[in-house]
């Protein structure tokens, strides 16, 4: 007798398994492609250099907007530059001002959130502060902020930053004030445990897990809104490719060239998909609160 | 009968209402729409009577002009001397050919209500050929108060005697403005030519917008939004290519120079041999080629006068023309003895017909050996940063490019880049006794002849000091709806003599 | 309630004087010169110098400031330094168009994605949730003015449902105005439904475990009265304030939509006034849409307590 | 003591539990939750449900109601009969039919269990617009009716309440309404007074009863206050990991239990006896609290307000190696002294002189160095250690602050373990690999390595379920024993204060109403309050540890149920 697998079952299993995606997200299935997704394209990019077939610069007036061939993997642009070569190059720019706006601005909004969070006086001229950056619409500010230093890598990341910050701090000091009311920091500052320590070794680490949501969330958008301000007029300068301002100098093209627009914005939307995906999970791994859930 | 309005959209939103104060085309072509001018030159570069005619006098010295009948402005005031006195001299604040006769001027003045007599200390050949220019400053014909404003402070009443009336109400500044026609205007007999002729008005209303996505402006004219686009960028044409309804065409031939613009105070460009690299090392073709891609709407041109301008000549241009002369470039280099001293190029990121200049130049330049670093930011840092003549180090510069309309740069008086003298002339201050020596011989000459000779020498001049780096000529396509017929092919977009037919 | 109104609109007054400060010092610093744009390409130094003594851009900084802050507390916006209009004229004639689109907006996205974050929540790890959740990160990762391109050529080229660009108020007619304005809104929406449909579904997950909910279920209540009766006004709050604090979001979105549809509102406004250094107008401009900012954020908070009972001020 | 001993045999059978077997959601090879679980209630009975925590009670009622999380807990057997429909196999429409006709449920906390934004009245209206034709006025007619049946006052302001507005008892009271409008035949109580001081409790208890004789209702009651059990039940039954170990009349339980596990439980229960004053120390006093007072709140921008007078006038001493206790009901001001003392507050006025320092006063520079005489053990062992440290680490804290070295805390903290029972190698692990007696006895060593003159433990028993709270107890009368440590003892349950006080301090609103020896307040009680207090407290006539009625009737009079 062959041995017939106990088929009802295993069919239903199949099925259920094929069709019910977030289990699969639950065992990790989700964040592991999107891990594979986001290490390929930050080695893709920083490892550009080494393997492009064209400096992503090099202007060639006789090949303008030509078709994908075995020239041009993904044809050229305008300026008869190798699309390919530009796409991953970009990407160097692009992740370099996503991760950068996202650290800069957690760490300063950290730093400033603790203070805030736990110095009662500081607190009303702080918030005061970031209500008014708040306030200024992030993106008039960043474009008067390239204006005034320039659009260089630097001053994008700048201009992303500055409206990201009191979001930040916002959110680090909600944390403090609701955390500073756990029994557990009310025990440690009966053990002796002086102000700073609190700070640093009680209250912070409550703020790591909404961090990193929102860390992965500027990140996201800093990659965003250097496109919208290479839109604009306000972005990186053309000499440094980024998804951005590739998409952002392709934009008139959409219609006779949409690649100029497809392959880096495709980049862009795998890249934040993944970043997301792996923050919400870092998120519910850090978060003592889902833990408690699960158990 | 309906009301026939046509929809245009312009190169770029209105927002000066002062033909006088500045130089931008958009206002300089509003102020074609209302105003009117007393001589306009025709498509033959001749100068033709409009409000006025004109008489000279033996020597040179006295211009009688004549106002001629049924000239009313806007608010029924009819156009009188005093108008025109008025309008001349501020004008002539402004304008570098208008400062140029105004220093020769004895009296201007109106002897009654149709005549105004203008009496020079000197000869001034060419005072008809400048107060007939279509660019960059023209001199328009305004009510006296209005034009008694200084000429430091923009106008705030819009009246003139032109053939369409400013619609104050439905103004936007930077999106929209209106015209309606001027029922009172008598056009003049002869057909339109240029800006001379009849301007005669076939629709009822003209209204510009703007249009700051150029992809939405051809999409809004294939789908009959609009009727009108000024300017069509030369890629995108492919998306109007199967519409029967709308066309695609060059207006007028002139079209544009691009140029580049080194700074004469600093090193390394205060070095004739290094400016020659330079021109030596840049391509016209590439840098064309970039911009516009079509062969078709550029044309490799080493006349700064504009290759098909009367004064436009080629002479010795070889070095602009020929192609990159990477090695001649070298050589030069070499012998100036470039030390490595980085070129700093302004680079505008927020103007689309500026971007390509500087990617391409940069290039260019570094493989010729330069040291180039290149800085972008947006035009207004750029305007503000080409007026600042301190070291590099201090916040100076060393090259940027821009754009000219040919009949801007065609001959020695209009064209501002080749003022040679020093501080007081255009951005980069060139100190240059020669090109002025030419430029006074020019004023002075009477005939055509003697002008192109003079004008062939200022020519081999700039192709020997490099006073700018010409790049070429281009032109911008501009498309219609198929409706939308008899437009004057002139580089001004007018709307008198247009017809717009039924869809 | 009064008293709490009150001192939130004392509480602005600060707020706003701090962005004036810091936006006139923001401006003052920036390269760039106003008489440069006026006079165009063939001024000369000299003549620039003359326009920039007559807008009185010479003056020093402080004078500046005082000037304008007068004038502010007159009432008076200033005027345009390039256009000479009034800019309280020119906000006037441009804020109309801002604000229907952006309400529009704002009232799809809120009908398309609380239901969206609902579903999502109440069907947690189902298909449709992975729908939803891929969807908002999907509006967060394309720029807006790829997703305005591409919904132009789907409906106004392809399809010519809709005109391409432009815009119409509402009083040349519903019709002409809302075939204008859907497809700007629907731009503006996809980021807005992401962020809304996202804090719906977390906010909404929190309240389904809560136990008031096991007791409505327990009293044999259905589940559509749990999830919009009974979760939902309790959800309420957070998804309030991201309403609100991704109202910042939206008036970036306005000024790509507005290029990108050729809507006359103020966010193309501001941006070419700043690639002009059009400083009245700047500031004018940022002082309103922090204004607007603050207002908005000040009415959601005082809706709490209308959602929230226990909320009381 | 009086028993009710109705005999049920003839009564119709409400519900009968058959083999219930429930487990995690597809996970079919984990440990079950319920291990077949047999269970009959008939009509007018009320069967109680006891045994510790996480054994499965809240589950099986759950199950009752086809309530389990979909997510999480399945099914996976048995039977559960509603007076002939199979509850196991009712499609959701049919489940939602009989709920709250045919089988209703109270829960235990009354504040989390009603929705904070809905009008009570509505959120019990809202029972009759799921199940009935009613018209609007006679819902609310009938809405009202039985809001007065739960002898809640003032009901047409009440209708218009939010739960917030309401006090716990009056929220359990709506709970109550909304579960009986419909006259279910069943009605589930999971632990429906555990949140409620025990006056309030009194009163929910008689009320239930009187709804049941009323309404001929069946209830399934669960509960792990014995006092309690012994009050109100019929039968009970006593359920162990996921079993029910031993079902019986409640006489014969409390009498003569079978099971060792229930003996066990029984055991556990401390009685109303209070315990021998131990002799007063001839040390000195370890603290000294004079005309301690502690008002919150108060000033404000635009109105002055009066703010909460939350602890007025309060003075005690206690000596090395006692105990005071303070009791009182919910909101008297218990917590605030002892934050207070600890300075996690700041007294409005008042002195607290702790080891002979006066602290009430100092900043929190100077009050720095005095941290180490004085400790606190809170209530809920889940949040007053930080769920991101070790154990080793959070023990180690205290010392290392005042200048023990890192391997010496090490050291010292493995110790503690042993002291407090827990493995040494448990050090590394983290807090939410503890059950909750085990954390709160790692709160308790972490205090007691500052090796403190004064240890306050706010409530610190009180989450716990008996047989914890027996074992934390001793552990703290142990290591009182052994450091010779003064104890601030707060709770609100009557039974722990009198098996571990020598000292009662009796609180009511902020005022301290009744000072003296455990024995005297206790059993002889002067106040009113004092009196109302004991009287409230369920099964206080059983020596549930020994199985017999307390030999010693207390000399009061008043209210029995
Ligand atoms: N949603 C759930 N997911 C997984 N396990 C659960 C869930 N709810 C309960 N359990 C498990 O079922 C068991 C019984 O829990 P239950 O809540 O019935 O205990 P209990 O007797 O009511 O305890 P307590 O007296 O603390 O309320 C516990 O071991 C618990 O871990
Ligand atoms: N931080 C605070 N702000 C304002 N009022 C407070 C604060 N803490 C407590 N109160 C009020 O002070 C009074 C006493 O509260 P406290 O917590 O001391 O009571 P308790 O006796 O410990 O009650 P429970 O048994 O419920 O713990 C209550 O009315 C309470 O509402
Ligand atoms: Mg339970
Ligand atoms: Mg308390």
């Amino acid at each position: 007798m062959t041995q017939i697998p106990s088929s009802r079952h295993s069919a239903f299993q199949v099925v259920t398994g094929l069709f019910s995606v977030p289990k699969a997200m639950r065992i990790g299935v989700g964040p592991t492609i999107a891990a594979v997704i986001l290490v390929a394209i930050v080695l893709a990019a920083v490892l550009a250099p080494y393997y492009v077939p064209y400096d992503p610069l090099e202007m060639n007036a006789m090949a303008r907007l030509k078709p994908p061939s075995d020239d041009f993997l993904l044809g050229t642009d305008p300026y008869g530059r190798d699309i390919f070569s530009r796409v991953v190059t970009g990407g160097r720019v692009s992740l370099l001002i996503g991760v950068g706006a996202a650290v800069v601005s957690v760490a300063v909004g950290l730093l400033i959130g603790l203070v805030a969070g736990y110095f009662r006086l500081a607190d009303s001229i702080i918030m005061r502060i970031m209500d008014s950056l708040m306030a200024i619409p992030a993106i008039l500010l960043a474009i008067a902020l390239v204006a005034l230093n320039g659009p260089s890598v630097t001053s994008v990341i700048i201009a992303i930053t500055v409206p990201e910050v009191p979001r930040v701090v916002r959110l680090v000091r909600s944390v403090v004030l609701t955390a500073r009311e756990e029994p557990y920091v009310e025990a440690a500052i009966a053990l002796g445990s002086s102000m700073p320590k609190v700070l640093l070794q009680h209250l912070m680490p409550n703020t790591f897990a909404p961090l990193i949501v929102q860390g992965t969330y500027i990140c996201a958008s800093a990659i965003l809104i250097e496109a919208i301000l290479s839109f604009l007029g306000a972005g990186v300068s053309t000499e440094i490719p980024t998804w951005g301002n590739i998409m952002a100098e392709g934009r008139s093209y959409f219609q006779i060239k949409p690649g100029l627009i497809f392959w880096p914005g495709l980049m862009l939307s795998l890249c934040i998909l993944a970043i997301n995906l792996l923050g919400d999970t870092a998120r519910d791994i850090l978060d003592p609160r889902m833990k408690k859930r699960e158990v | 009968q309906e009301e026939t309005t046509i929809t245009a959209v312009m190169h770029s939103g209105l927002r000066v209402l002062d033909p006088v104060i500045t130089t931008a085309h958009i206002t300089r072509d509003h102020a074609y729409m209302i105003y009117d001018v007393l001589t306009a030159v025709d498509e033959n570069f001749t100068p033709q009577p409009q409000m006025a005619s004109w008489e000279t006098s033996d020597d040179g010295l006295v211009y009688t002009f004549t106002l001629r009948d049924g000239l009313v402005f806007h608010d029924g005031a009819p156009v009188t001397g005093a108008d025109v006195v008025a309008s001349l001299t501020r004008w002539g604040k402004r304008d570098s050919g208008g400062q140029l006769i105004f220093d020769v001027t004895e009296s201007l003045e109106a002897t009654d209500d149709k005549t105004v007599v203008w009496t020079l200390t000197k000869p001034f050949g060419p005072l008809i050929d400048v107060i007939s220019k279509q660019s960059a400053v023209p001199p328009f014909i305004m009510p006296a108060r209005v034009a008694e404003t200084s000429a430091d402070e923009t106008i705030t009443e819009y009246i003139g005697s032109g053939p369409f009336v400013f619609d104050q109400d439905a103004y936007e500044p930077g999106v929209s403005v209106t015209y309606e026609k001027f029922d009172d205007y008598v056009p003049r007999d002869e057909p339109a030519s240029w800006m001379a002729g009849g301007k005669v008005v076939n629709v009822d209303k003209v209204v510009w917008t703007t249009m700051p996505d150029a992809l939405t402006a051809l999409n809004a004219l294939s789908a009959g939004e609009i009727d009108y686009l000024e300017q069509v960028q030369i890629d995108l044409m492919p998306i109007l290519s199967g519409n029967e309804d709308v066309v695609v065409e060059k207006r007028d031939d002139l079209g544009y120079v691009t140029i580049g613009r080194p700074n004469f105070l600093h090193a390394p460009f205060d070095n004739k041999l290094v400016r020659q690299a330079a021109m030596a090392a840049l391509d016209q073709e590439s840098m064309l080629a970039t911009m516009q891609g079509d062969p078709e709407y550029y044309k490799v041109c080493g006349a700064i006068f504009g290759c098909s301008t009367p004064l436009g000549d080629e002479a010795g241009s070889d070095l602009l023309t020929g192609g990159a002369n990477t090695e001649r470039a070298k050589e030069l280099l070499e012998e100036a003895g470039y030390d490595g001293t980085p070129i700093v190029l302004m680079a505008p990121t927020d103007v689309i017909s500026l971007n390509n200049q500087p990617v391409v130049a940069a290039q260019a330049l570094r493989e010729a050996g330069f040291e180039v670093d290149m800085q972008s930011m947006d035009w207004q840092s750029v305007v503000q940063r080409r007026a600042q003549q301190s070291p590099v180090a201090e916040g100076g510069w060393n090259l940027f490019f821009t754009n000219w309309m040919v009949p801007e740069v065609s001959d020695p008086l209009v064209n501002v880049m080749l003022n040679g003298r020093g501080d007081d002339g255009w951005f980069g201050w060139p100190d240059d006794p020669e090109i002025e020596a030419m430029r006074t011989e020019y004023v002075s000459a009477s005939d055509d002849a003697t002008k192109k000779e003079i004008a062939t020498r200022i020519q081999e001049h700039v192709m020997d000091n490099v006073n700018y780096l010409m790049m070429g000529e281009y032109i911008i396509p501009q498309a219609r709806r198929s409706n939308i017929e008899d437009m004057i092919p002139s580089p001004v977009p007018v709307f008198w003599n247009m017809t717009k037919a039924a869809e | 309630m009064f008293f709490y109104i009150l001192k939130r609109i004392l509480a602005t007054i600060p707020v706003m004087v701090i962005v004036a400060i810091f936006v006139f010092l923001l401006l003052r610093l920036t390269p760039g010169d106003p008489a440069a744009i006026l006079a165009g390409d063939a001024a000369t130094p000299a003549q620039l110098e003359r326009i920039r003594d007559s807008l009185g851009l010479n003056d020093p900084l402080l004078v500046q400031f005082g000037t304008w802050m007068g004038q502010l507390l007159r009432g008076d916006l200033g005027t345009s330094l390039l256009s000479n209009t009034s800019v309280a004229g020119m906000i006037g004639d441009r804020l109309g168009p801002t604000l229907n689109i952006a309400l529009m907006t704002i009232v799809i996205s809120v009908a398309l994605a609380v239901p969206m974050g609902v579903i999502a929540a109440w069907r947690h790890r189902s298909w449709v949730d992975f729908l939803v959740m891929s969807f908002s990160v999907l509006g967060f990762s394309v720029p807006v003015f790829v997703i305005g391109y591409i919904l132009i050529q789907i409906f106004a080229i392809d399809l010519k449902w809709v005109p391409v660009q432009g815009y119409k108020s509402p009083t040349d007619g519903i019709g002409p105005f809302f075939s204008r304005a859907i497809l700007p809104s629907l731009t503006l929406a996809t980021i807005y439904i992401a962020l809304i449909a996202r804090m719906t579904r977390a906010s909404m997950l929190e309240v389904l475990g809560e136990d008031y909910i096991r007791t409505a279920r327990a009293k044999g209540v259905r589940e559509n009265v749990v999830l919009f009766r009974h979760a939902l006004r309790n959800a309420a709050v957070p998804i309030l304030t991201i309403i609100g604090t991704g109202f910042a979001l939206l008036i970036s979105g306005v000024v790509v939509t507005e290029s990108v549809f050729n809507i006359p509102g103020i966010g193309r406004l501001t941006v070419d006034a700043i690639l002009a250094r059009d400083y009245p107008v700047i500031q004018a401009m940022i002082l309103l849409t922090a204004g607007i900012y603050v207002t908005v954020n000040l009415l959601i908070d005082i809706s709490y307590s209308f959602f929230d009972p226990r909320i009381r001020y | 003591m009086e028993f009710k001993s109705k005999d049920f045999t003839d009564a119709k059978r409400v519900l009968k539990i058959r083999g219930l077997t429930v487990g995690l959601a597809g996970r079919p090879n984990a440990d079950p939750v319920l291990r077949g679980i047999d269970l009959d209630i008939r009509a007018g009975e009320t069967h109680c449900l006891v045994g510790e925590s996480g054994s499965g009670k809240s589950v099986t009622s759950l199950t009752a109601m086809g309530l389990l999380p979909k997510d999480a807990l399945e099914i996976q057997g048995g039977s559960i009969d509603l007076e002939g429909i199979e509850i196991t196999q009712a499609k959701p429409a049919q489940m939602r039919a009989l709920r709250a006709r045919r089988i209703a449920m109270i829960f235990q906390e009354p504040m989390t269990a009603l929705n904070p934004v809905l009008r009570v009245g509505e959120q019990i209206e809202e029972v009759l617009n799921m199940h009935s034709d009613l018209s609007r006025a006679e819902a609310k007619a009938r809405t009202i009716d039985m809001m007065e049946q739960v002898h809640l006052p003032d009901v047409e302001r009440i209708y218009a309440a939010f739960p917030h507005q309401l006090s716990g008892g009056q929220r359990q009271r709506i709970m109550i309404a909304m579960a009986l409008i419909l006259d279910p035949d069943l009605l589930i109580a999971d632990e429906p007074t555990t949140a409620l001081d025990v006056t309030t409790q009194l009163q929910i208890l008689k009320l239930i009863s009187e709804m049941q004789e009323r309404h001929g209702t069946a209830v399934l009651f669960i509960t792990h206050d014995m006092g309690v059990v012994a009050e109100i039940a019929d039968t009970v039954s006593v359920m162990q990991k996921g079993r029910i170990v031993e079902s019986a009349p409640i006489r014969q339980l409390l009498t003569a239990p079978k099971e060792d596990y229930t003996r066990k439980l029984l055991q556990a229960v401390p009685n109303l006896d209070p315990r021998a004053p131990r002799a007063p120390a001839e040390a000195r006093d370890v603290i000294t609290v004079d005309g301690l007072e502690m008002t919150y709140g108060g000033g404000g921008f635009f109105r002055a307000s009066q703010g909460v007078r939350a602890a007025q006038d309060v003075n005690f001493t206690i000596q090395p190696g006692r105990t005071l206790g303070i009791v009182g009901e919910s909101g008297s001001g218990k917590s605030t002294v002892a934050r207070a003392i600890m300075r996690l507050i700041d007294p409005t006025a008042g002195k607290v002189t702790v080891a002979g320092t006066e602290i009430a006063q100092l900043s929190r520079r100077q009050l720095q160095p005095h941290r180490k005489h004085f400790q606190i053990v809170f209530q809920d062992p889940y949040r007053s250690l930080n769920p991101r440290w070790t154990v080793a680490r959070s023990l180690c804290e205290g010392p290392i602050n005042f200048g023990t070295s890192r391997a010496d805390a090490m050291e010292h903290a493995a110790e503690l373990m042993e002291l407090v029972d827990l493995p040494r190698d448990a050090l590394d692990r983290y807090p939410h690999q503890f059950s909750g007696g085990q954390r709160q006895r790692i709160a308790i060593a972490r205090a007691v390595a500052m090796k403190p003159d004064l240890l306050v433990a706010d409530e610190a028993v009180s989450a716990l379920d008996v047989s914890v709270q027996a074992q934390v107890l001793d552990l703290l009368d142990d290591v009182q024993e052994k450091f010779g440590i003064a104890m601030l003892f707060i709770t609100h349950d009557l039974r722990v204060a009198a098996q571990i006080c020598d000292e009662v301090l009796v609180m009511q609103k902020g005022v301290v109403v009744e000072h003296g020896p455990a024995g005297e307040v206790l059993a002889a009680p002067r106040h009113d309050y004092t009196r109302n207090l004991i009287e409230a407290a369920p099964g206080r006539h059983w020596d549930f540890a020994n199985f017999r009625a307390l030999d010693r009737t207390t000399p009061v009079t008043g209210a029995t149920l």
